[in-house]
């Protein structure tokens, strides 16, 4: 369902004044690429040309390493981002980087396992990966061996909870107001009339993904 | 106007006058002789007293109105409007009584001490630097007359306290217990050490053309042309090292926000925290006071003497000396005003080049500049044009050599 | 005489950063194992604390007996409260866009030093403390020592929506809904941001409530 | 002199927003640097996944708070690229106009904060004063100051007010008699020479390999703009020079931001000059119920670098499925420490200045 090729986008030019020097667009230099590509049958599959700069190709998680370092030989110095898509049958690890001589850009995807999420660590190539392989380790929890110091950058280093996994759910102020309503209004039943009524404050405001990790409630995230 | 004559007569008179009362009114006895006897014992130190309190207060009012100057003129600088506290409500003035609003709240606040800190050195720090700051105040005469001390070698002395400061802004930076204050207080030693001997060398060329250390001297030989004149290059010398001496702008480091948060006075709240900003701007006044002395020729003013008679008989005669001194430190303390506005902040490594690298030699040969014209002109008194060329030609070409090869930079 | 604010946890760092909990760090300059008081002669000088205390009693006492105590604080208020109002020392610490709309009253155009007030970075200094943005869970301990660590009249302003009840961030994992959560709020400035003309308004309004209430003496005179 | 680690931050004069340098320091020198962020973390990301795209447009003004419109053009021009919608000329015109603007005031905001952090006070006061201006602007063109709220998908919300052009112009004119003031405040003065030459050399294939980009890559030496390698909007039809510096120290980072204050003018002039006339949303869009399956990479020169957004529909819902920020900003306070050791501690504030942090779009 994904990388169906883009038509071509009006706004983007191609061929106008002070155009880059290869007439066209990088097309040449994308022949070369794919070409290459090519050639690692057993690890690239599908990588095709998506757009007058984009380029996409799949990779299998255990040779990244190797792709990586031909791309930046090749000319694709600038890793732009590197980022994972949490889908329900897989978590997909991409990798964007960007030439600076030829002006293009690949997308590169590796597939690996939701549960237990692991990969090689692409610092040896870019020193400056280690810093979004930091990000993706806080937020998904993608485990990158080699990292010099994999450690959270953005959540408090306690908390046990990766955040953009599509498992975790937030609550938001709304439902929160509506759920404490809702035991108080329980508590206040349940309570015997007689006895004093139940005059423990109202609950900590109960956050989703709390640093010791409590099972956030179903609340479901749509608000 | 000698100040202490008049005010023995002032404080005589008002003695007198009341004991001469209690005698009227039949206290004779014994006791009224021992208190004329006591009155007679210290009829000189009471005078004393009132002359320093006197001095000290118009010292201090110099110190608020330099903080009023200097905060409306750096927010002018900006295009901005500083306080404008009246007394008929905020907003509604001129700014001029901000300093006292400031200061009896500081009164107020809570004086906290960090728990491991050395309480004693801690409390202690603010007020020696003040301390000696105020010494110093009181040893820099307004006028011939109009001073708390004049001794022989006044300015020796002054510039021995002054040189105190640093030590008492080290030693409560090290108490604080705060990394910030401790390295707030290594850099004002480093700073103290760098520029303390070129501006000692460069008030040495001054005090040589003058021929003594009273600094009543040093104007009185003034009276036709000032030492600036004569010792650009001491001048130049001397403003960077003083600025470097009251930490001031260019040579912020001991309290430099950017790095570290408030410097070495980062830990001090209420009245601590006022007596250490206090005590930078008595050292501003302080600086200034000496610079006017030693090159614009103190209390010395360009208009010839005049006499008034004032409508109800009294008469009024001569240029006010001390308004005239008073107006001089004002101006210089305006441009280091300005130079704060215009120029950022150097590091401790800069400072020491600037000190050693640069300051001391230029000092030296300032020095040696005099040696030689003095040794030529056997009385410069008497032709400044000539002792001026001699000495501002050769020092002008040199200094714009020293440029050219970027010696400076 | 004030107390020595014995209380006050004020070892943590005056910049308001969370204790160093990375392994082996210690605060203060780092010789081994050497405690930073220098043992002083503890024995005259405790007693010195008692002799100082013992004044300032004795003072105060004296001051009760003539019971010119009443009339004293009747002059002295309006002109305590006065001095408070007149120069109000804010903390310069900001959170997020709304201390962009804070550095602009600070500027030319809104001259906050008009109202006399002056931005300060060290919270020991300071008497008002602005919160202008959203609070996150790592930013809660940075908050709690900087309010510990300014000295006692203090007051805090909730600048924005975010730091009133979190604003847009309402289903976020990671913001707390709201400054009053942590600190005593004194005023709000509902906004998003607020222009720099409501933060100004909320100045002259604290001034207001200072005149108000009078101002509280850090002096714990007793 | 031993050793000691130095927190500077999160509340600190230097750091312009809360983050936090920790530096272990032996005397004056630097031995050794770690960045500590995180202290605004607030999860868009997470959130985006929560909103329908219009609901996210207001919440990409604060994505940061510097540079607001520069992220929501992003935004909107990353759903365009999803949706393929072209905004008409006019509205590409007028969108040009205001991330050139923002470029402007953003810059503005860094040289004064960048002159405090070496004392000179009086650059920080011109520097706000001067963006006032700017903003004066923002509030006739959308009626907001720094918030705008402004791009839409498929144009911009509203036209050019009448009166917006010649006093554009004009305060454009007045930028230009601005910038030599500054520079005899900054460029020419010899103390900010000596606080800024030398200082935090970031060599070039250093800067490539640790992901720096804009001003800092510039600085160290690559003539690199997304405006130039990728041109999005019209900026193919604008001409303007990108300038670079020699090696990568404080002065060049400076003398690189205040030129680009000057193409920005001279860029806002052209786009006023040869606006076509023509309507600003494109005609008879509407937001499709689905959003289609697709994924797109859209980059953009944000006044700190190479902003850009990954963006995921799903062809279920009109939410996106997953949307990732690559904030310029995040990559070079984590590469502060790389390039650091050696320097004194004066020079830290000058180093962290360099990086013109904004901490709401590091910290997402």
């Amino acid at each position: 369902m994904m990388g169906t090729a883009a038509t071509q986008k009006a706004g983007e030019e191609n061929g106008s004044a002070g155009a880059p020097p290869a007439a066209g667009g990088p097309g040449g230099f994308q022949q070369r690429v794919l070409g290459e590509l090519g050639r690692l049958q057993g690890t690239v599959t599908e990588s095709s040309v998506t757009g007058p700069r984009r380029m996409l190709a799949k990779v299998a998680p255990d040779k990244i390493v190797e792709v990586c370092r031909l791309l930046r030989d090749a000319g694709f110095e600038h890793l732009s981002a590197l980022t994972c898509v949490d889908y329900d049958s897989e978590l997909q690890v991409i990798y964007l980087l960007w030439s600076y001589k030829d002006r293009c850009l690949i997308e590169l995807r590796a597939a690996i396992s939701g549960a237990e999420p692991k990969i090689a660590s692409v610092t040896s190539v870019w020193t400056g990966a280690e810093f979004h392989e930091r990000e993706a380790y806080d937020m998904f929890g993608v485990v990158f061996e080699g990292c010099p110091n994999l450690k959270r950058v953005l959540l408090p280093d306690e908390w046990s909870v990766f955040p953009l996994r599509k498992s975790f759910k937030v609550e938001s102020i709304h439902e929160k107001r509506k759920r404490i309503e809702a035991e108080k209004a329980k508590a206040a039943k349940a309570a015997a009339p007689a006895a004093a009524p139940a005059s423990e404050p109202a609950q900590p405001p109960k956050q989703g993904g709390t640093p010791d990790g409590a099972p956030a409630p179903k609340g479901g995230g749509a608000p | 106007m000698d100040l202490y004559s008049t005010m023995h007569g002032l404080v005589s008179w008002l003695v007198n006058g009341i004991l001469g009362l209690l005698e009227g009114a039949g206290m004779r006895g014994p006791v009224m002789q021992l208190v004329r006897w006591m009155y007679g014992a210290l009829e000189h130190a009471i005078t004393v007293a009132v002359v320093v309190v006197l001095i000290l207060v118009i010292g201090l009012l110099m110190v608020i109105l330099m903080l009023w100057i200097e905060r409306k003129l750096i927010a002018r600088l900006a295009d901005r409007r500083a306080t404008m506290l009246g007394i008929m409500g905020i907003g509604k003035g001129t700014g001029a009584i901000q300093l006292f609003a400031d200061a009896i709240k500081l009164l107020l606040k809570e004086d906290t001490t960090p728990r491991k800190a050395d309480k004693y050195i801690f409390a202690v720090g603010p007020s020696i630097l003040v301390g000696s700051s105020l010494l110093v105040l009181v040893a820099v005469p307004m006028s011939d007359g109009f001073a708390a001390s004049d001794l022989k070698d006044g300015l020796l002395f002054a510039m021995a306290v002054f040189a105190f400061a640093p030590f008492a802004v080290f030693l409560s930076g090290w108490s604080a217990n705060n990394k910030y204050t401790l390295m707030g207080g290594m850099r004002s030693a480093t700073q103290m050490i760098s520029c303390e001997i070129p501006l000692l060398l460069s008030i040495a060329g001054v005090v040589m053309l003058a021929g003594s250390f009273r600094l009543a001297d040093i104007v009185h030989v003034q009276d036709r042309t000032w030492f600036i004149l004569l010792q650009p290059v001491a001048f130049v010398v001397y403003i960077v090292a003083m600025i470097s001496e009251i930490e001031r702008i260019p040579f912020d480091l001991p309290e430099a926000e950017a790095e570290l948060v408030e410097g070495w006075q980062t830990e001090y709240s209420g009245m601590k925290f006022a007596f250490a900003m206090m005590a930078g701007y008595i050292r501003g006044y302080i600086g200034c006071a000496i610079g006017v002395i030693l090159f614009f020729g103190g209390w010395s003013s360009p208009v010839p003497a005049y006499t008034v008679d004032l409508p109800w008989g009294g008469r009024f005669s001569g240029p006010v000396p001390e308004l005239w001194f008073l107006v001089k430190v004002l101006l210089l303390f305006m441009f280091l005003v300005w130079v704060r506005a215009g120029l950022g902040r150097v590091r401790v490594d800069q400072i020491v080049t600037i000190g050693w690298k640069r300051l001391l030699p230029l000092a030296m040969f300032n020095l040696a500049l005099t040696v030689a014209l003095m040794a030529f002109s056997d009385d410069i008194g008497t032709s400044p044009p000539v002792a001026g060329a001699a000495f501002v030609i050769p020092a002008a070409c040199l200094t714009a050599a020293f440029w050219r090869w970027g010696w400076f930079r | 005489m004030g107390s020595e604010g014995e209380g006050r946890d004020a070892g943590a760092r005056p910049d308001g950063a969370a204790p160093d909990e990375r392994p082996g760090a210690r605060d203060g300059p780092a010789e081994p194992g050497e405690e930073c008081v220098p043992p002083g002669p503890s024995v005259i000088l405790a007693s010195l604390d008692e002799l100082v205390d013992g004044l300032v009693g004795l003072v105060d006492w004296g001051i009760g007996l003539v019971s010119v105590k009443p009339l004293v604080n009747r002059i002295a208020r309006p002109i305590f409260g006065w001095s408070q109002r007149a120069s109000i020392f804010a903390l310069h610490s900001g959170l997020a866009c709304c201390a962009m709309e804070m550095g602009v009253v600070g500027m030319p155009r809104l001259d906050s030093e008009r109202l006399g007030v002056a931005w300060f970075s060290s919270p020991r200094r300071c008497d008002l403390f602005l919160v202008n943005g959203w609070i996150t869970k790592k930013t809660r301990p940075v908050l709690m020592t900087l309010y510990e660590q300014m000295p006692e009249p203090k007051w805090v302003i909730a600048m924005g929506e975010c730091a009133i009840s979190g604003g847009p961030w309402h289903d976020s994992y990671n913001v707390i809904f709201g400054a009053d959560e942590l600190l005593p709020v004194d005023i709000y400035i509902p906004g998003c941001p607020p222009r720099p003309e409501a933060l100004l308004d909320a100045l002259w309004k604290l001034q207001k409530k200072i005149a108000r209430e009078g101002t509280r003496s850090g002096l714990r005179l007793g | 002199m031993t050793q000691m680690w130095i927190n500077m931050g999160p509340q600190h004069p230097s750091t312009h927003g809360l983050w936090d340098l920790l530096v272990r320091v032996d005397g004056e020198t630097i031995m050794e640097a770690q960045t500590k962020i995180g202290y605004l973390h607030r999860g868009v990301e997470k959130i985006a996944e929560n909103r329908t795209i219009e609901k996210f447009l207001p919440l990409n003004d604060r994505l940061c708070y510097v540079a607001n419109s520069s992220w929501t053009t992003l935004f909107t021009m990353a759903v365009e690229d999803l949706l393929e919608v072209t905004p008409p000329e006019r509205a590409q015109y007028i969108r040009v106009v205001v991330l050139e603007l923002q470029r402007i005031a953003s810059h503005l905001v860094w040289l004064g904060a960048y002159g405090a952090d070496m004392g000179l006070l009086t650059m920080i006061l011109w520097g706000w004063r001067d963006r006032e201006i700017i903003l004066d602007l923002f509030s006739l063109l959308t009626g907001a100051r720094i918030m705008h709220n402004f791009p839409r998908v498929g144009g911009v919300r509203n036209d050019l007010p009448p009166t917006f052009k010649d006093r554009a112009l004009k305060a454009m004119d007045y930028m230009d008699q601005r910038i030599p003031e500054y520079e005899d405040l900054c460029g020419r003065s010899e103390l900010f020479a000596m606080r800024t030459r030398g200082i935090g050399v970031l060599p070039l294939e250093k800067a490539i390999s640790l992901g720096c980009t804009g001003p800092m890559l510039r600085a160290s030496g690559l003539e690199q703009d997304v405006r130039k390698e990728e041109p999005y909007l019209v900026y193919d039809r604008l001409d303007f020079n990108v300038p670079t510096g020699q090696n990568g120290d404080g002065w060049d980072r400076y003398t690189v931001r205040l030129e680009e204050i000057r193409q920005s003018a001279s860029l806002v002039r052209q786009a006023l000059n040869n606006m076509p006339e023509g309507d600003v949303m494109a005609p008879g869009f509407k937001m499709p119920k689905v959003l289609p399956a697709k994924t797109i990479y859209r980059r953009a020169e944000d006044p700190r670098g190479e902003g850009a957004i990954y963006l995921v529909g799903d062809g279920k819902t009109n939410r996106p499925y997953r949307l990732k920020i690559r904030s310029p900003t995040y990559v070079h306070l984590l590469a502060i420490p790389f390039y650091i050791k050696g320097a004194r501690m004066s020079d830290v504030p000058v180093i962290m200045g360099g990086a013109d942090p904004c901490m709401a779009e590091v910290d997402r």
